[in-house]
């Protein structure tokens, strides 16, 4: 193992990696808002609303997040209408592009999971803030969601593991993030095994920090 | 796919065990099926193409029979040092990188590597001077050639198939002026030279060609003298696992026979359209 | 153009058809592996000894931390190795080769089982506590609560967890390609490739997984509404 | 002893008219009419089943009634016809009456994810926007008048079934709601804590507050309350002074069901 | 009228001896020793969070002593040192007990996604491998007599409080256990149907069943028990007859307990 050579392709593998988060924390905050909405919607009494909120989950579940990240970048860059119109600079930019289909995605599934943590919380919890005069809005800022988010917590902590992994797809629409840093150095420095343990390792970081996070929030939000 | 850990896993780089003479019978001879015209699927699930005629055409040369695995691109390597087959035929380049993990036999195609752009572009109007570069020897004009082309693409986006001999070719020479993106496939960088993102693309002529000749490919063209030699120098050959002498003379054999006796022209003109076998 | 997708020796129908039914069989099998070692470690991460909790969460962290492809070319490549090991222990000589199938479900099934997990051990701590003790305080043993009271009760809060990890796993069986086996991606490439027809042949196999999702998503909102039976709720849908 | 004396009676702070309430073919509620001036305490009995929690619940429109008028200190819950039946016209109206209008549930529903204490200042800091260490300092003397200070910060799974009763009544007094539903606010207390109960109720009912009592304990109703209400499926079937009815019942039924607790 | 008279009183059916448990820094049980012979029926009084719940859950295991000994019919419940202070040495054990000793929960706990019926038959078909039909012919004799047979198919979230209270009555009772434990069994009933529970009980006592009813109905626990035992901050400060208990109390603190009672 060529110690020299791993340490010249350390910034770019450590440049990777921050792409990486980049893309993970802003389409994870994205997508978290973007679900709620979707979990709303989907519960909501609107036949409308949750008709088109059920397409949309159903769309970005059922077919591979590479199909979609493919079809925001290539697919709508074939349209001449986009390729005119206001959108494109963003849509030119693959870093955009990744974070768009990233949201899109994590949000369809982010959305199942809350819906059915909303779902799953007690009658009686719901009845009292009602009985006590809180407006939906309150309702669900304070009891609904407090309480889904405690037993979502695992099935999250699996969907924001997934995104991490996710990213690495992003490399498809040529973002030099980590999984893309990692192969270009491999092909270069002909030293593929040392790049991938070396990537391999800041992806493991990365699941770890996750895993710890929402074992910490879990032991916080345990109430007897 | 994610990570082409081409190369991994030396340390479990048993063979099985070798066929007397080192010839096994039957050879397992691993295909991508999905490089048309080197190797396909026809609408029946058989595999044809190229590749195939030559293979079969070696095997029946070493005196065995050929038994062809279809097998993703991603996984060859790893899987033939696992000893899960003898060898590999998949229009794979002989690149530095991979004769650290596998040998390969003597090349057997090769093609010059184009660099296109759109008909409008004023990169089309310029005189290089020159037809090829030999990358093997660079000669001055070759050289003033070569400096032309970096002043003109200065600052240019710049797209190649990704951990391929071209990419290997635009970080060794062109890195320093142009920004470099890599696609997955021929398919995905022709997109983008479509929707305007790369202006400029680089690869074989071969897969040019395949993409000029289409609707699509109209309005680009080639420019510029085209490249071999040197990085490109060795073309398309078997890969078989190290440490197997004799079917790695076996295969140089029939093949260097092949192209004696015009077999291997005749091949290459039936499937290509010219003669791309290498001298 | 859809000449193409003609069965028989003409077309890619019945290629395209032995994909899907391949990715069907790999995905089923996979996610029941999945089931079994998600609910079994689960079960270790929620009340085993130390060291069975330390193995599960070492499980957990490690195959939801690297690249679900890695995990494949692991067992693909050491799978056999291992086994021709433990065969060698028990006096058998040669070396055995494992079937692409079994490594594929295998990889794809561990992988899946990663996820599952914590869907599973969050759904059982969802579970209300007085639930289980009135079971216990009927004298039920830990098997019986577990099938008549934990699992039924447990499946409510764990469904879309799990219908979630279905659709990974579903996707996830793309990458059994690797190891040689033709299944729905695989053969669409293929054609798409041979016949430089990529928009016939990507839709065709969207169309396809749409139609395996369309079927799952049915019959998981069936169990769920089965699983919700006498259930009262204050947000429904 | 005997109830206070009822402050003021002017204008009825609680108004049902002609309450119709089915579940499937189930129809719990048969038209019930019930009037409670303010400051006036009403108990309901009736047997298990009878429709006295349901009753409650469709006061402060928890279940939507599917017949019938209800008003909250003269106003009345506009309804309108929604796709599975009536509901209420305007969410505001039914928001702003319910913090008027306070109830404790027969199974406490304190929220499982806050302290005791966090229990009882939500609704007034969030809903009412009072300031946090006011609503604080108003819990804590809430919390020691029901005798709850040293569980300030146990959460509910930790307390028993008593302690919760309390809790969930003193998060309904945080409110200060004109009008309170109690729906067996002392099932879970011994006769001690009935006691204090009582008092805490009397006290409220000098202050003006109408309550509405669901009990099965006939001394506590004696005690408690101005008017008794007899409910019996889902019909009222008789009401009057304590006094009148547990003395002197009219209806047979009535009789019957007061009959086992003068056995005792 | 007054409890049935023990029909044998040989071998303590239940004997608790310095049982010990806490709740973090919290002392709940302070050396608690009781016997009930059998066919006794005992009864269970002190004020809210003195644990009363906390005895008896620890009496078949739901919550796990830290201290002291159990025997249920004589045989002691094995105790080991475990990873968190002690832990039942047998699991097999524990289950045959709880068999024997059945119990009602204060919130009921009815298992929410079964029916009535369902709730009833589980435990006789899974734990005691009763023919199905058998079972479901049980469970309507019992559901006839705690007047609920109109619910047999309704789930525990269709139903008012007090019927959840006699589906877990008699969820307990299709067990026929040796050993019956209530927490406060009466809490959501109304008079006519605490009339209906007592009847039960006493018929219980003369087959020979030993129960264990906590209760916060003096009344109550005066007709039904042979023995009363008053638990006062985890320790119990006095047993005796319901006549002696209650009609001469000597320790203050009960005196004062049970005062506010008398004076109602
Ligand atoms: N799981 C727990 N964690 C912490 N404290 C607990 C827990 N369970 C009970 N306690 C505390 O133990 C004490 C006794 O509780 P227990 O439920 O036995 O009281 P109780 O006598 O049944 O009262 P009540 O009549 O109100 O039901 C209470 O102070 C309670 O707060
Ligand atoms: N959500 C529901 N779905 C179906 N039936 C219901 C529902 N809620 C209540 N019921 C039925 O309505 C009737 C009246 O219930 P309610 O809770 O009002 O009785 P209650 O008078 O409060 O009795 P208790 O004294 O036992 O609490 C009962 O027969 C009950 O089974
Ligand atoms: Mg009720
Ligand atoms: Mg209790």
């Amino acid at each position: 193992m060529n110690v020299e050579m791993i340490l010249s392709a350390l910034p770019t593998l450590f440049a990777g990696a921050f792409v990486t988060v980049q893309l993970v924390v802003l389409s994870l905050l994205l997508g978290f808002a973007l679900a709620l909405a979707v979990a709303f919607g989907r519960l909501s009494s609107n036949r409308v609303i949750s008709g088109i909120t059920g397409a949309y989950v159903f769309l970005f579940r059922s077919t591979p997040l590479l199909v979609q990240i493919f079809l925001i970048y290539y697919g709508l860059g074939q349209f001449e209408s986009i390729r005119e119109s206001f959108l494109w600079p963003v849509l030119r930019e693959a870093y955009w592009c990744a974070i768009i289909a990233l949201t899109l995605n994590t949000a369809a599934y982010t959305g199942e999971i809350l819906r059915g943590g909303i779902q799953a919380i007690p009658f009686g919890q719901i009845e009292a803030a009602r009985a006590l005069g809180m407006s939906r809005p309150l309702l669900y800022r304070r009891i609904v969601l407090p309480q889904a988010l405690r037993t979502i917590l695992p099935a999250y902590g699996n969907e924001m593991i997934q995104m991490v992994q996710a990213t690495s797809l992003a490399s498809a629409i040529t973002l030099v993030e980590l999984t893309g840093a990692a192969r270009t150095i491999a092909s270069r420095s002909f030293q593929p095994v040392e790049m991938f343990v070396i990537a391999g390792a800041l992806y493991l970081a990365m699941t770890f920090v996750i895993t710890q996070g929402v074992r910490w929030a879990e032991k916080k939000t345990a109430t007897g | 796919s994610v990570m082409a850990l081409s190369g991994c896993g030396k340390e479990e780089a048993k063979q099985a065990a070798p066929a007397p003479g080192g010839i096994p019978n039957p050879l397992r001879v691993a295909t991508e099926g999905a490089y048309p015209p080197y190797n396909m699927v026809d609408a029946s699930g058989n595999l044809i193409g190229f590749e195939i005629d030559m293979m079969k055409d070696v095997c029946k040369r070493m005196g065995t029979e050929c038994q062809f695995i279809a097998q993703a691109w991603d996984g060859m390597i790893p899987a033939l040092q696992a000893g899960r087959f003898d060898a590999i035929v998949a229009g794979m380049s002989i690149t530095e990188e991979r004769l650290a993990a596998v040998d390969f036999s003597k090349g057997y195609t090769t093609t010059p590597a184009y660099l296109v752009s759109t008909n409008a572009n004023p990169l089309q109007e310029a005189d290089y001077g020159i037809e090829r570069i030999d990358l093997t020897e660079i000669s001055p004009d070759e050289q003033a050639a070569l400096d032309k082309i970096k002043g003109l693409l200065k600052g240019k986006v710049l797209g190649v198939q990704t951990s391929t001999i071209h990419a290997n070719f635009a970080d060794t020479y062109l890195a320093d002026v142009v920004d470099i993106r890599r696609y997955e496939t021929q398919e995905n960088l022709a997109l983008d030279l479509q929707t305007g993102r790369v202006e400029v693309g680089l690869a074989d002529a071969i897969t040019w060609n395949a993409f000029l000749q289409r609707p699509e490919g109209k309005d680009f063209s080639y420019f510029g003298p085209g490249f071999d030699g040197g990085l490109f120098g060795r073309g398309q050959g078997i890969a078989i696992a190290k440490g197997r002498p004799e079917l790695l003379a076996a295969l140089d054999k029939a093949i260097a026979d092949m192209k004696a006796d015009g077999t291997m022209k005749n091949l290459s003109v039936q499937w290509f359209g010219f003669d791309s076998s290498m001298p | 153009m859809l000449d193409l997708l003609r069965f028989g020796s003409e077309g890619w129908g019945d290629e395209i058809a032995s994909g899907a039914v391949m990715t069907l069989l790999v995905a089923v099998s996979a996610y029941l592996v999945g089931l079994f070692l998600g609910s079994g470690a689960a079960a270790a991460k929620l009340s085993g000894p130390a060291p069975l909790r330390w193995l599960a969460a070492l499980y957990t962290t490690v195959v939801r931390g690297v690249p679900a492809l890695l995990v494949i070319w692991l067992l693909f490549f050491g799978g056999s190795g291992l086994v021709t090991w433990v065969a060698t222990l028990f006096g058998y000589g040669g070396r055995v080769e494992l079937s692409a199938f079994a490594v594929g479900v295998a990889a794809v099934g561990i992988v899946s089982g990663a996820y599952a997990t914590e869907v599973i051990r969050g759904a059982v701590r969802a579970v209300p506590k007085g639930q289980l003790e009135a079971a216990r305080a009927l004298g039920m043993g830990r098997l019986l609560i577990l099938r008549r009271i934990l699992v039924p009760q447990a499946l409510r809060y764990a469904l879309p967890g799990l219908g979630n990890v279905w659709q990974m796993t579903l996707k996830d069986t793309t990458l059994v390609s690797v190891v040689s086996l033709a299944e729905l991606m695989r053969q669409a490439y293929l054609g798409m490739q041979s016949t430089r027809q990529p928009f016939l042949f990507y839709v065709t196999a969207a169309i396809l997984y749409m139609v395996m999702t369309t079927c799952s998503e049915a019959l998981f909102r069936a169990l769920s509404r089965r699983a919700d039976r006498g259930v009262r709720r204050a947000v429904s849908n | 002893m005997s109830p206070v004396p009822i402050v003021s009676g002017s204008v009825p702070a609680v108004e049902v008219e002609a309450l119709h309430k089915r579940f499937g073919d189930n129809e719990v509620l048969k038209g019930v009419s019930l009037n409670a001036a303010e400051g006036e305490v009403v108990a309901l009995i009736g047997s298990s089943g009878s429709g006295k929690s349901t009753l409650l619940r469709c006061i402060n429109l928890l279940e939507i009634p599917d017949d019938g008028i209800v008003r909250i200190g003269g106003e009345q819950i506009a309804m309108k016809r929604g796709r599975h039946g009536m509901m209420p016209a305007d969410g505001r109206q039914v928001e702003r009456i319910r913090q008027r209008c306070g109830m404790v549930f027969q199974s406490f529903n304190l929220w499982t994810h806050m302290t005791v204490l966090e229990n009882i200042i939500e609704a007034p800091v969030h809903v009412l926007k009072q300031p946090k260490d006011q609503a604080i300092a108003k819990a804590e003397a809430l919390l020691a008048k029901v005798g709850l200070s040293a569980k300030r910060d146990a959460y509910p799974a930790q307390m028993s079934g008593g302690q919760q009763q309390r809790a969930a009544i003193a998060r309904m007094l945080a409110m200060e709601p004109k009008v309170m539903l109690f729906d067996e606010p002392t099932s879970a207390l011994d006769p001690e804590l009935v006691g204090e109960v009582l008092k805490v109720i009397r006290d409220l009912a000098t202050e003006g507050a109408t309550m509405l009592i669901v009990t099965h304990e006939m001394a506590f109703a004696r005690e408690v309350s101005h008017k008794v209400v007899f409910l019996h499926q889902g019909r009222i079937e008789e009401q009057g002074t304590p006094a009148d009815l547990f003395g002197n019942p009219k209806s047979e039924r009535c009789r019957q069901f007061l009959s086992r607790d003068a056995q005792r």
